[in-house]
């Protein structure tokens, strides 16, 4: 264990930052998100939660796969170079880390992702234990403890320290890489602070959420609940839970035309959109009901199915607190709950 | 995919100078969907052409894009010339490198540059192009003329004697119009009742014509061809069949204190009238505000003394609904309202009259019974003032901003007149420039200069001051002589500047008509299509289109009559295929687009609709493709896209915007 | 409240409304949801309170296609929406039975937490009823108060009144919360030199993360498939790939929208990243009404819309670099 | 034109409506009036027609400025619709001027068919402010640029 003054931080970033690259919560414009660190970047840890999660890191909104070049009639086809640089996400919470499980999961199953296992293969992650959780976060309901971010560093803010605790090979290299401003540290004011932690988690309204009745056997009585005709309505089709969520790891395909070369990448989708799978003959989901259902059903039914009963959603809450018609995970978890017994 | 062909025209060296044109044809193999391209000396020629055809059945092309003049030029002749090898006309797309590009280009290097992005701008247009067909409407062999005086009577005369029927609406009791008004006619001083008469006579005889009078054209509808006009037949209180026209009915009625319309209000006439002495028809209207039969129940004295009982209080308007394959408006002129002309003490003095007034002053019907005399005391003028220009080519808000043209003639015309009948008054001109740009009109403005001693005096007059003694001290200056001069005058005469009717700005919108800043429908092409409204259909005769004279105004109406008979001599319209067309599945309903439509050719329909397996009634935009006329504006109005022109669709307008920006 | 839920049962009873749009009680003091009560029961769950600020008219374009008449809750400013909905042919006003209710101004809870008060359990004085200023709030964290005022929304501020446009009835008392002028955000930005306008708005939109939400929560963005995802234009966007493409989404949005937008503020309440965009719109909004004349869409359902009208001497748009 | 802008070909999109400065711009070429090589005309029927889309679309791909012609107010060949134009572009200008993009980048200019030289003197002028503006870097899309 190790600690460092929370003045010395810019210090620390700086140091990383000599190195490699640094991504960590930058506030622009008001809002808080995951950005590259600068030296007058507005470098912001108070704030809980970030808008994005840091899933940009590994899987951006966008990117680049392969360019098409047309000279004359000949044509030239160039991939996308694979991450090759390392780098570094300061500042994740417990919730998000356990996000890059779903998503490696996913990614690198076979057939592996490269461009996000490269990401994953050069990014080392420093997480941060939530110091003062909120009545929106609910990590505790899938097993995440926001007082043990378990990555390659784990951090604690205690009053004017940050405590560090490196946890594997790729933390251990990036701790030595910045020993000379880290002294050493006990446990005590640690444990003390994971014990506060736990203390807030216990009252929070959500922590006892109860996921019975949530697994893949679930599937045909959850997907042909008459629940789902009720609880859509309200949604508007945007694909703000999905972009906000640490764990939608959907994208799409599309091709820039560019004149003499066209780009084609990839960018986040969301199930919420009408033309999410949309294919020659239509979209297999005609419906926003069918569209909302599969957005749930995907977190808590058809995930769990096919990775060992893990969820896909990990709690952090911002969902809850972005969609702009109040839907969010909790309360169709919720509604099932109350007129489960009655259906 | 298409299959493009590229013809590089030389335009003898007119392009080929500036443009390498072998680099621009050899550049268009690199294109997407190019299969052929070759350059030509003249591609427009018999020879050109042939190889365009040859190269649609040889390479079985299924685009041509032509890099020649200008689209304006020869996008026909090239069009024309693909439809006969087979291949669609609108599948040919022009790329103007000699216009736009060799003409104004220097440079080689910079011309070729130039050429070849629009040959690659015309290509990425063409690859989007989809075959067109032009659709067919059905022409209803009848026309309408909006307006019954020289213009409209000529015209219905002309359209009439081709066989085909027409109907005037006229707003007044009688047709005849201004011409009616005036009394002798330049440049031969004819009576002007003498050479009008026969003609409202012919007209009203024509078995072809049928006349609305105290009618207006209350709503129009439908699209070239194919119109369809509401005429409000306004109630009359007189059964035009029963009428002998005897005019007992008119010396007995004891009202006569309305002001007399065909006298410009000068004296009065009967509560019921007819016009003028000559009207047609010759039956009579109750004018309702006047009569004290219909102001206070009692009287019906006409009914009684009418012997053919055809007075009929009970009349009502009645709406006549007909169709129509063109219409021609002629609604002829008003002078303008004199109130901002105060300087000339129009309002102040009975002495100070405009030109129409002087006309009926001088008209043996008019309310001086032709005896020129003031008409404040009845005494004979000895000093008359002629002010030229008032209201027209004004420079401020005042006047108009035009020359109204009739004005210097009908001025000679005038001083001419007086000067012959009476001798002893005297006459001056105050002008600003005498404008005489019409067969022998010179030759009359020199006789009343030289042969009648009028006293023309370049300059403007800025006042006009009623003396307690009735005379009436004019302040003016002579430009040429350069000083100031008082003049005492016992009448002032106003060349009052014209203007359109007032009505024509609801009729226009009624029609689509698109009309100028003052008021003059706008023609099609100023100098190549000068008697066609812009609107399909739409013909225009005579002073609605701007100021001109009598003989002017009866080459229009021909003219006019010409265009509308060509127009129904046809048994069915092509239409032009490049118009709008609404994507029903993207349409929200919504009207934008129906309410910029200059045309009304949108209109909304609950339709069926499929929507990829959701089948539900929706209110969508449906276009009429005979009425669209293809602006576009709808395309823009519209939020989704669902809107979109043919021919030059949003996709094919990228295609040209990425090119030239590529 | 009260009044209303009793109401809306009458209507309910007696056959009048088939189904009540409002607001359902949500399961964290700040989150009422949008919904449908069709029974007198399920409006127990029914609540009005300064949370409900969703605008609730863009629904109707959907209720206007069931059986029956929907009693459709609406603020003094939905109305304008709903009125130029009426007016897009996009709602039936036969289907709808519109209650106005009172409005003292709708909260934000984004600003609530930006003065850093978290874990909130409760929070007194955001019933409409309520005359209290001051917002008590107990957290985990302990008992906070704020001034009502401090974490309005925006467009509370800047509101246009609370009269409403188009009603059936109307229930519940109103408070002016007026305290800020309308366009003084706008004009404070067209004062900026080239530069600083460019970097406040590319900051801004940096943040976007094409969610739509803006455009999917506005009541006159209510194409059936927008631009942006059909092929129409070669336009079809899923990402902001490229800073190009924000700042074309939102110029195109609100030209959209130009004199059909109400100002109702949607767009900034739901935009998860807090962009102001409602600056777009009321640029916009601005730019009318200087240079064609007082204009203020929704105000009733047959004046022509800025963008469908003209006059011969309207402003050149040279106008732009004269004004400076 | 500065010395450091003479590489600079900027690429300039001008959109004429069919019936007056299309032809106006027919005109200009026939006489033989002169405008830089830079400007590239594309036909529309009507002034109407142009969707701020498009002009926005030019910027994306790499335009440098972006013109539109149309007949003058009153003279449509379709009564209202530069009417209609007027109104759209003023507000597009406007709002591109208030997200801080050049206003010089944008014009509208009303040309008539009989009005070559007015077209030729008004490409002059407008290529002329675009050289002064350089190059645009606000408003397009990075990916063109490689």
């Amino acid at each position: 264990m190790y600690k460092i003054a929370k003045e010395n931080l810019s210090a620390l970033f700086q140091l990383i930052a000599d190195s490699q690259e640094l991504y960590l919560p930058v506030k622009t414009a008001g809002q808080t998100n995951f950005a590259a660190w600068s030296k007058d970047a507005e470098v912001d840890l108070d704030t809980l939660k970030t808008v994005k999660s840091a899933k940009d890191a590994f899987f951006p909104q966008s990117e680049g796969l392969y360019t098409v070049k047309k000279e004359g009639k000949k044509m030239s086809v160039e991939p996308e170079a694979l991450k090759e640089q390392d780098f570094v996400v300061f500042g994740m919470r417990a919730c998000d880390v356990r996000g890059l499980a779903v998503l490696d999961n996913v990614f690198l199953a076979d057939p592996i992702d490269t461009f996000y296992a490269a990401r994953r293969d050069h990014g080392t992650v420093v997480a941060l234990a939530c110091h003062e959780p909120e009545e929106t976060c609910f990590c505790k309901v899938f097993g995440v403890d926001a007082a043990e971010p378990l990555s390659d560093v784990a951090a604690w803010m205690v009053g004017e320290e940050l405590y560090w605790k490196p946890l594997t090979e790729k933390g251990e290299a990036l701790t030595a890489s910045v020993k000379e401003l880290l002294s050493d540290a006990d446990e005590a004011a640690v444990d003390a602070e994971k014990d506060a932690i736990h203390h807030i988690v216990e009252k929070l309204p959500y922590m006892n959420l109860s996921l019975e009745g949530w697994d893949g056997d679930a599937l045909s009585e959850k997907f042909d609940s008459p629940i789902w005709e009720e609880l859509y309505k309200p949604c508007l089709a945007c694909g703000t839970c999905t972009f906000v969520c640490p764990t939608c790891q959907c994208y799409d395909i599309k091709d820039y035309t560019a004149g003499n070369s066209i780009s084609r990448y990839r960018c986040w989708d969301s199930c919420m959109y009408s033309d999410f799978t949309m294919m020659a003959h239509g979209n297999n989901r005609t419906s926003q009901m069918q569209r909302f259902r599969q957005r749930f059903m995907h977190k808590l039914v058809y995930y769990p199915a096919n990775n060992d009963g893990m969820y896909s959603c990990v709690g952090c809450g911002r969902c809850v607190e972005k969609c702009p018609s109040a839907l969010n995970i909790v309360k169709v978890v919720k509604a099932f709950q109350n007129q489960g017994g009655e259906k | 995919m298409q299959r493009i062909g590229v013809f590089v025209c030389h335009c003898g060296s007119n392009i080929a100078a500036t443009v390498d044109v072998k680099k621009v044809a050899e550049m268009a193999l690199m294109e997407p969907g190019v299969v052929h391209s070759e350059d030509y000396q003249y591609m427009c020629s018999e020879a050109g052409q042939a190889k365009i055809a040859a190269a649609i059945h040889e390479k079985g092309l299924t685009g041509v894009v032509v890099c020649s003049c200008s689209p304006r030029m020869h996008e026909t002749t090239f069009r024309k010339a693909a439809e006969r090898a087979g291949l669609n006309p609108y599948m040919v797309e022009i790329a103007n490198i000699r216009e736009h590009c060799s003409w104004i280009h220097k440079d080689i290097e910079e011309g070729t540059k130039k050429a070849v992005i629009l040959m690659r701008a015309a290509v990425a247009k063409v690859n989007l192009n989809a075959p067109l067909q032009a659709g067919e409407s059905r022409v209803t062999k009848r026309a309408l003329v909006i307006g019954g005086g020289i213009a409209g009577i000529q015209t219905a005369l002309d359209i009439a004697d081709a066989g085909y029927e027409v109907d005037i609406v006229e707003k007044t009791p009688s047709i005849g119009g201004r011409m009616s008004q005036l009394d002798k006619t330049f440049p031969t001083l004819d009576c002007s009742a003498c050479i009008l008469t026969p003609k409202m006579v012919e007209a009203s005889a024509h078995e072809k014509i049928k006349i609305y009078t105290y009618s207006e054209v209350e709503k129009v509808s439908g699209f070239v061809g194919d119109f369809m006009v509401d005429i409000r037949k306004k109630a009359r209180s007189v059964d035009m069949d029963k009428c002998t026209g005897c005019g007992v009915c008119q010396e007995k009625c004891p009202s006569k204190k309305a002001p007399s319309e065909f006298n410009r209000g000068l004296n009065t006439r009967s509560a019921i009238y007819t016009p003028f002495a000559q009207a047609i028809p010759n039956v009579p209207v109750i004018d309702r505000e006047a009569c004290i039969k219909f102001k206070t129940g009692k009287c019906g004295l006409c009914s009684k003394v009418c012997q053919a009982g055809a007075i009929d209080y009970d009349q009502q308007d009645e709406i006549i609904t007909e169709k129509y394959g063109a219409i021609v408006v002629a609604t002829g002129f008003d002078t303008i309202n004199l109130d901002k002309y105060d300087e000339y003490a129009y309002s102040q003095s009975k002495d100070v009259i405009t030109s129409l007034e002087l006309e009926r002053v001088m008209n043996a019907a008019g309310p001086t019974h032709g005896h020129l005399e003031r008409l404040s005391d009845g005494k004979a003028p000895k000093e008359i003032v002629f002010i030229q220009c008032v209201g027209s080519r004004c420079s401020d808000d005042r006047g108009k901003p035009y020359c109204s043209k009739i004005c210097c003639m009908y001025t000679a015309k005038h001083a001419m007149l007086i000067r012959d009948k009476y001798p002893d008054v005297n006459v001056t001109v105050f002008y600003i420039d005498v404008r005489t740009p019409g067969k022998n009109f010179d030759e009359f403005y020199r006789r009343a200069v030289e042969q009648y001693g009028v006293n023309y005096i370049k300059g403007q007059v800025g006042k006009v001051i009623p003396q307690p003694d009735g005379k009436l001290l004019v302040q003016g200056s002579d430009l040429l002589d350069n000083r100031q001069i008082l003049k005492e005058a016992d009448m002032v005469v106003l060349a009052t500047a014209i203007e359109p009717n007032p009505d024509v700005r609801k009729i226009a919108t009624m029609l689509t008509a698109s009309i100028d800043t003052n008021n003059f429908l706008t023609e099609a092409h100023a100098k190549l299509r000068p008697v066609e409204s812009p609107t399909a259909g739409i013909f225009l005769s005579g002073v609605c289109q701007g100021p001109k004279d009598i003989p002017e105004t009866v080459a229009q109406a021909g003219a006019a009559a010409v265009k509308a008979i060509g127009l129904l001599a046809k048994d069915k319209l092509l239409t032009n295929p490049c118009t709008a067309q609404s994507d029903i599945l993207l349409c929200n309903g919504c009207s934008t687009c129906e309410n910029v439509c200059p045309y009304g050719a949108i209109t909304y329909e609950d339709k069926e609709v499929n929507d990829h397996g959701i089948r539900e009634t929706r209110r969508v935009a449906v276009v009429n493709n005979a009425l669209c006329q293809g602006c576009g504006a709808c395309t823009v109005a519209c939020p989704s896209g669902a809107m979109d022109l043919q021919g030059f669709s949003n996709r094919q307008i990228i295609a040209e915007v990425d090119a030239i920006c590529r | 409240m009260q009044e209303l839920i009793n109401r809306a049962k009458e209507l309910l009873a007696d056959g009048t409304v088939a189904r009540v749009l409002g607001w359902k009680a949500g399961d964290l003091p700040y989150n009422p949801e949008p919904a449908y009560f069709e029974t007198a029961e399920a409006m127990e769950d029914f609540v009005y309170n300064g949370f409900c600020g969703a605008n609730l008219s863009k629904y109707m374009i959907e209720a206007s296609r069931l059986e029956g008449k929907t009693l459709v809750c609406l603020k003094p400013c939905d109305t304008y929406s709903f009125n130029q909905l009426i007016k897009e042919h996009r709602v039936d006003r036969e289907k709808a039975y519109i209650v106005g209710v009172g409005c003292k101004g709708k909260l934000d809870i984004e600003k609530v937490k930006k003065q850093g008060i978290k874990g909130i359990e409760s929070i007194g004085g955001a019933e409409i009823a309520d005359e209290a200023e001051t917002l008590t709030i107990q957290t985990i964290y302990g008992e906070k108060t704020c001034a009502y005022a401090d974490v309005m929304l925006e467009r509370c501020h800047v509101c246009k009144g609370k009269d409403h446009m188009v009603y059936d009835e109307i229930i519940g008392e109103s408070k002016e919360t007026k305290d800020a002028e309308r366009f003084d955000e706008v004009a404070r930005i067209e004062a900026m030199s080239p530069q600083e306008k460019f970097a406040f708005f590319q900051k801004e939109l940096s943040k976007c993360i094409r969610c739509n939400a803006c455009r999917n929560a506005c009541p006159a963005c209510s194409c059936r498939k927008c631009v942006f995802d059909s092929n129409k234009f070669d336009s079809s966007q899923k990402a902001n790939v490229d800073t190009f493409e924000e700042k074309m989404f939102h110029i195109i949005r609100a030209f959209h929208v130009a004199g059909r937008c109400t100002d109702c503020g949607e767009c900034s309440r739901v935009c998860p990243q807090g962009i102001p965009l409602h600056l777009f719109n009321r640029k916009f909004i601005k730019d009318i009404d200087e240079l064609y004349g007082e204009y203020q869409a929704g105000e009733d359902t047959d004046s022509k819309a800025p963008l469908t009208n003209y006059t011969f001497e309207d402003a050149e748009p040279s106008i732009v670099g004269k004004r400076g | 034109m500065s010395l450091e802008n003479k590489e600079f070909k900027p690429k300039i999109v001008a959109f004429c409506c069919n019936w007056c400065s299309y032809a106006g711009a027919d005109l200009a070429g026939s006489s033989r009036l002169s405008y830089p090589a830079d400007v590239k005309i594309i036909r529309v029927p009507c002034s109407c027609r142009v969707n701020p889309m498009f002009i926005l679309r030019a910027f994306e791909k790499g335009a440098d400025g972006v013109i539109m012609c149309g007949c003058h107010p009153g003279d449509c060949h379709y009564s209202t619709g530069n009417y209609y134009a007027r109104r759209r572009m003023t507000l597009l200008f406007s709002m591109l001027d208030y997200i801080g993009v050049e206003n010089g980048r944008t014009r509208v200019e009303w040309v008539s068919a009989a009005e070559g030289v007015k077209f030729s003197e008004t490409m002059n002028s407008f290529v002329e402010k675009i050289y002064s503006l350089g190059e645009n870097v606000r408003l397009g899309d990075l990916r063109c640029k490689n």
